[in-house]
């Protein structure tokens, strides 16, 4: 399991998380949500190691990975689809996925990838689940359309077999059609029981699709419980719309 | 000599020394594109590679003659000593100066990559002196006729070396798992650390694929011209131009920038003046950035400038 | 009136100034060797040349590799307006700043479209045209042998023929050029200047035509070094194009650098301490490899041009200061809470 | 005269690469009137922001500063009209003292140029003071004036945020561009970031405001715009857009986007 004990993080002078804690089980998809600026990117960046911890404690399956470089941390199975996708826009499909696998094929994430074979089963599976992707797999990352980029993104942070995935922000910029295959994607991902963690402006589907919810306001978490609670809590709505204006 | 003679001849003569300013300009864009730094100690690789291949081919006098050298290897071994080293000394360069100051900035680096440009010229001369150097042909023999006009058996060595040199590279970069990594490090560094790639380490893989390359060049060069310790400040600058007629951050821009600037120098120097025959890159060099950074290169910047490496 | 002018001499700047004048006027009376005096002047030299482009470098935030091309370009006019053209000396100086002025201000409005890289190599290209200009205009230039007879100046029918003369010339216009360098940090300009260096998209929201100020600092900081060049050239009474190469505009670099880019007085410390440290290391050089010939001090000055934009990137002075202050500060609240540590 | 808005934003458009970030977004802020842009991430306030204030040039439209278009001009030009800004992403100059820095805001108030300040002519010297004055007092309004020596970058966070905002008024402007001004702020700083924007809205400077702290929008806004996918969606008083069902969806999405988690469906 993924564990944050009073995780602090700041930008130079900026405190962005104020001691956040939280848990995540393996097979649960869990969602954080908030306004904008509320901290929820900065808390995947912070478990990722992009954004170090500056206090608290991020343990994995009881091991510390607080301030391990973000390298060490995919090693251990931490696999992060980035805002705005991200993908190696010069790169083909085909390549983008390989290299997701990467620590596994240096041998240094589990389970390694020996040969050319395993590889290829490997990426196999990936378009199994993107039929689209095999379609384009020649084709550079950066010419294919926002959904299908995010589709990428998703598959080949698969690729690194994560114990822990997370989703940051996969529907942002996405035409509303789009982001329902988004969603069905993200659904399905409970069956390769990893940790899933969703951070989503759109509070309603990301609510929807979880299993529970953490709300997160000026860096703090001030709601959490099960997703179906907070979906119908009149509470969420003033966390992103404010209180009553004039 | 006709005039369609003297037109192939210089033509020969630039596409020569033009592929000298290609590999040089491979060596830039190598850096530049895995950690957005200009390398303005480039062309002293070129120097080391030749100065140290020299060494170790022929009996030598270091330290103004208070240190005698004479190992007279092969000449193949002797380049291949060249290359080496040379790729050691880039590999030094990123680990001891610009890997602890990767997080400052462009103006910094700037200063930084002249110092160690100061450092190796220096060390050049204290270990080698002000003579010029030079080694034999690689191949002797007759030079080819081609439509009347002659390409030395060395120049045919500089051309097809580059050749070579570049089908490796494409190689390396398109078929390997490596040279992909170093591609994604260059395309996006941030999400490459996400895949668990260190970029550190590719920014070390990228001085020492770049110094060797530029290491290459020196010593191909060096049968045909004299080498001496302060060329590499030349060098440096016509291997910039080359790539930024390239558009700096595209190693096939840099090929042909670095051709194109051979070939635009030797008609120069051929019809106008030999004596401006260095002024020229520099004139393209104000001409290109005038009229193509004003637009679209000033504002994509190498990735590795994004992520602020 | 009265307080503001007790103020004036109450600031830190100015009394310094004083004591950095009557220091440089006493100088020669103490010191009867031809010598020394000679490294003085050449050290006020380059502290024209340094405040040139710490103001650029350092104040406006742009990098020039190039200065000596300003330095040269003074140099030269001297010593061809006031020979070949028949211009008074004074005006030859007058003319060679003017003119470093005008082809700063025109190439500026060229290159300052750039930024950092670029902007370097266009400043390095710039030399290095200046320098072949300078070796094949053998007819105007003298060429690489150089060029001999560059006339004195004169103060009121008294020419300027000694050592000791050029000494408080050159040491007169360098304390001028601290005093109004250090004017123009100290108000709206500088401030502008300042405030371009540190964000010039902020700079330009205030209503800083940063364009025009970068351009205006350049061409400034050209007139500086060709000011130099000019005294430099009359005083050696001989010029040749080596004294103007890219290695001269690195020197100047290294001694900004070494001072501190953002520091006017920054830049006469580091200007002296180069210039000794490279006489020094010529004999030591010497010494140690026999024989040896050339230039071998730019591995040092290559060195410490690297140690200190790795470890002190504001430069030994600015850089210095600031870890006392900050260790200063570290030590206060330790002592205000013991209990804490 | 009063019923011409200060500045108005007619059918701006912005594309970047393939994507509309800005799509016919119009607006007007009135004098003396604190208008909020706001909307979920993504939705272009940013880009409209750079927009008007010249970091960037609209693909089409226009924006109209007192009677005048001031797109297309550099930021420069733009701040000599009376328009000022603050950045969200702070731009202090952190080695110049507080005082210094609003003192460069001053700019435009003051004619010196490198002569006058080399030799220091007595205009020079007289203009110094002035500015001086002036600085000094919009460090007093905003609080900052004991720390008028300290260099900014030395500030707290908070604090640096104000001298930005002092900067901005040192300008003289008749629009201040506040760009996510609580960003990072906590809660008792942002109230008197509150209280201090209010007081400038009613020394008659107008303030267009980007934000993403409702609490603070929904307290001082006169008027609000939100934005969505670049476009406008809805526009009026604070009241009116929380309510607006648009809006709220904009915010919190639309559930049909998502299937039903398995569970639920099992059960």
């Amino acid at each position: 399991m993924l564990e944050i004990k009073n995780v602090s993080t700041s930008y130079g002078h900026v405190e962005a998380l104020r001691g956040v804690s939280m848990a995540a089980h393996p097979g649960e998809i869990v969602s954080l949500i908030g306004a904008n600026g509320a901290g929820k990117t900065t808390l995947l960046n912070t478990i990722s190691g992009m954004t170090p911890a500056r206090s608290g404690q991020i343990l994995l399956n009881g091991v510390e990975i607080t301030r391990l470089s973000p390298e060490k941390i995919v090693n251990l199975g931490v696999c992060q689809v980035p805002e705005r996708r991200q993908v190696f826009a010069t790169l083909s499909v085909r390549d983008n996925l390989t290299l997701g696998a990467y620590t596994r094929m240096r041998g240094r994430g589990e389970p390694p990838i020996k040969d050319r074979k395993t590889l290829h089963l490997d990426i196999e599976t990936i378009y199994a689940m993107f039929p689209i992707l095999k379609q384009r797999e020649k084709q550079l990352a950066g010419t294919l359309s926002g959904g299908e980029q995010q589709m990428l993104a998703i598959g080949r942070s698969l690729m690194g077999r994560p114990k822990v995935l997370l989703l940051d922000e996969p529907s942002l910029g996405l035409a509303p059609l789009i982001v329902r295959d988004i969603f069905e994607i993200i659904n399905c991902l409970r069956e390769i029981d990893t940790i899933i963690l969703l951070v989503e402006q759109n509070a309603r589907a990301a609510l929807r699709v979880a299993d529970r919810g953490y709300v997160l306001e000026t860096g703090r978490i001030v709601m959490a419980g099960p997703a179906a609670d907070l979906a119908a809590d009149p509470a969420i709505q003033q966390a992103y719309l404010g209180k009553q204006g004039r | 000599m006709s005039l369609q003679t003297e037109i192939i001849q210089f033509l020969l003569a630039g596409i020569t020394v033009g592929s000298i300013y290609a590999l040089i300009a491979l060596g830039f864009v190598t850096i530049y594109n895995v950690t957005g730094i200009i390398n303005f100690a480039q062309g002293e690789f070129a120097v080391y590679g030749a100065f140290i291949a020299i060494t170790a081919f022929q009996k030598s006098r270091l330290l103004s003659g208070n240190w005698q050298v004479a190992l007279e290897w092969p000449l193949p071994a002797a380049a291949l000593v060249g290359v080496v080293i040379t790729t050691l000394v880039g590999i030094l360069l990123y680990r001891l100066a610009i890997q602890p100051a990767r997080r400052a900035s462009i103006l910094s680096m700037i200063i930084i990559t002249i110092g160690a440009a100061f450092v190796m010229r220096g060390a050049a001369l204290l270990l080698w002196g002000t003579d010029p150097y030079r080694l034999p042909v690689f191949t002797p023999g007759p030079p080819l006729k081609i439509f009347g006009a002659i390409l030395t058996r060395q120049s045919v060595w500089v051309i097809a070396v580059t050749a070579v040199l570049l089908v490796i590279l494409y190689w390396f970069f398109n078929r390997t798992l490596t040279g992909k990594t170093l591609q994604a490090c260059a395309d996006n560094p941030k999400a490459a650390q996400l895949m668990g790639i260190s970029p550190q380490r590719m920014a070390l893989l990228a001085f020492g694929i770049s110094s060797a390359v530029t290491a290459i060049a020196g010593i191909v060069i060096v049968p045909s011209t004299f080498m001496t310790y302060d060329r590499g400040l030349t060098l440096s600058l016509k291997g910039f131009v080359a790539a930024i007629v390239g558009g700096l951050s595209n190693p096939a821009g840099a090929v042909l920038g670095g051709i194109s600037l051979g070939v635009l120098e030797s008609f120069g120097a051929g019809y106008l003046s030999s004596g401006y025959k260095d002024a020229i890159s520099f004139i393209v060099l104000f001409i290109v950035l005038a009229v193509r950074l004003g637009g679209f290169l000033r504002r994509r910047g190498s990735a590795g400038e994004r992520a602020g490496l | 009136m009265k307080r503001l002018l007790i103020a004036r001499l109450g600031s830190p700047n100015l009394i310094a100034f004083l004591i950095m004048a009557l220091g440089l006027a006493a100088a020669p009376v103490f010191i009867d060797n031809n010598y020394i005096i000679t490294v003085l002047t050449i050290i006020a030299l380059f502290t024209m040349l340094t405040i040139g482009l710490s103001l650029l470098m350092g104040y406006a935030g742009q990098i020039s590799l190039g200065q000596a091309t300003f330095f040269g370009i003074g140099a030269y006019s001297m010593a061809i307006f006031s020979t070949r053209l028949g211009l008074s000396p004074w005006l030859s100086l007058l003319a060679g700043m003017i003119l470093a002025g005008g082809v700063a201000y025109l190439l500026g409005m060229l290159i300052f479209r750039l930024h950092g890289h670029y902007l370097a190599m266009a400043t390095l290209g710039m030399n290095i045209i200046l320098y072949l200009i300078l070796t094949q205009q053998v007819d105007w230039t003298g060429g690489p042998s150089g060029f001999r007879g560059v006339p004195d100046l004169s103060i009121g029918g008294m020419t300027l023929s000694t050592d000791t003369h050029y000494y408080y010339l050159i040491w007169f216009f360098a304390l001028i050029t601290i005093a109004l360098s250090l004017n123009i940090v100290n108000s709206r300009v500088g401030r502008a200047m300042r405030a371009l260096h540190s964000s010039e998209i902020a700079a330009e929201t205030l209503g800083i035509d940063t364009g025009r100020f970068k351009l205006q600092v350049f061409a400034l900081s050209a007139a500086y070094s060709a000011l130099a060049g000019g005294l430099y050239a009359s005083f050696l009474g001989f010029i040749s194009p080596s004294s103007f190469t890219i290695n001269a505009s690195i020197k100047i670099v290294l001694m900004a650098v070494v001072g501190g880019l953002s520091s006017i007085w920054g830049a006469t410390f580091g200007a002296a301490a180069i210039l000794v440290i490279e006489q020094w290391l010529r004999t030591a050089i010497k010494s140690l490899v026999p024989g040896a010939s050339g230039e071998q001090e730019i591995i040092a000055f290559g060195l410490i041009l690297m140690l200190i934009m790795i470890f002190m990137p504001e430069g030994l002075v600015t850089g210095a200061g600031k870890a006392l202050r900050a260790r200063i500060a570290r030590r206060k609240p330790e002592r205000a809470q013991p209990a804490g540590g | 005269m009063s019923d011409t808005p200060l500045l108005r934003a007619s059918r701006l458009f912005k594309r970047f690469g393939g994507v509309m970030a800005v799509n016919d977004v119009s607006f007007a802020v009135q004098e003396g009137q604190i208008l909020a842009l706001i909307g979920p991430n993504g939705a272009g306030k940013t880009t409209t922001f750079n927009l008007i204030s010249g970091t960037h040039g609209p693909d089409q439209g226009e924006v109209i500063f007192r009677d005048r278009r001031i797109s297309g001009s550099r930021p420069s030009q733009i701040a000599q009209q009376g328009l000022a800004r603050t950045f969200q992403n702070l731009q202090i100059f952190g080695e110049m003292t507080v005082l210094e820095n609003v003192m460069a805001g001053c700019h435009l108030q003051g004619t010196a140029g490198f002569l006058a300040a080399a030799l220091r002519l007595p205009k020079a010297g007289a203009e110094e003071k002035r500015m001086r004055g002036q600085a000094m007092s919009y460090l007093e309004q905003t609080g900052l004036a004991e720390r008028a020596h300290d260099p900014a970058g030395s500030l707290p966070f908070g604090q640096q945020r104000l001298v930005e905002i002092a900067r901005g008024l040192a300008v003289q402007p008749q629009l201040l561009l506040l760009d996510e001004p609580a960003a990072g702020l906590n809660r008792t700083e942002t109230e008197e970031l509150d209280r201090l924007i209010l007081r400038i809205r009613d020394q008659g400077i107008s303030v267009l405001l980007v934000e993403h702290d409702m609490n603070l929008v929904m307290a001082i806004a006169d008027h609000v715009v939100v934005l969505h996918y670049g476009s406008k969606i809805a526009e009026g008083s604070p009241a009116q857009v929380q309510a607006n069902p648009d809006v709220i969806a904009a915010y919190l999405g639309d559930d049909w986007a998502a299937p039903p988690r398995r569970e639920a469906a099992d059960a």
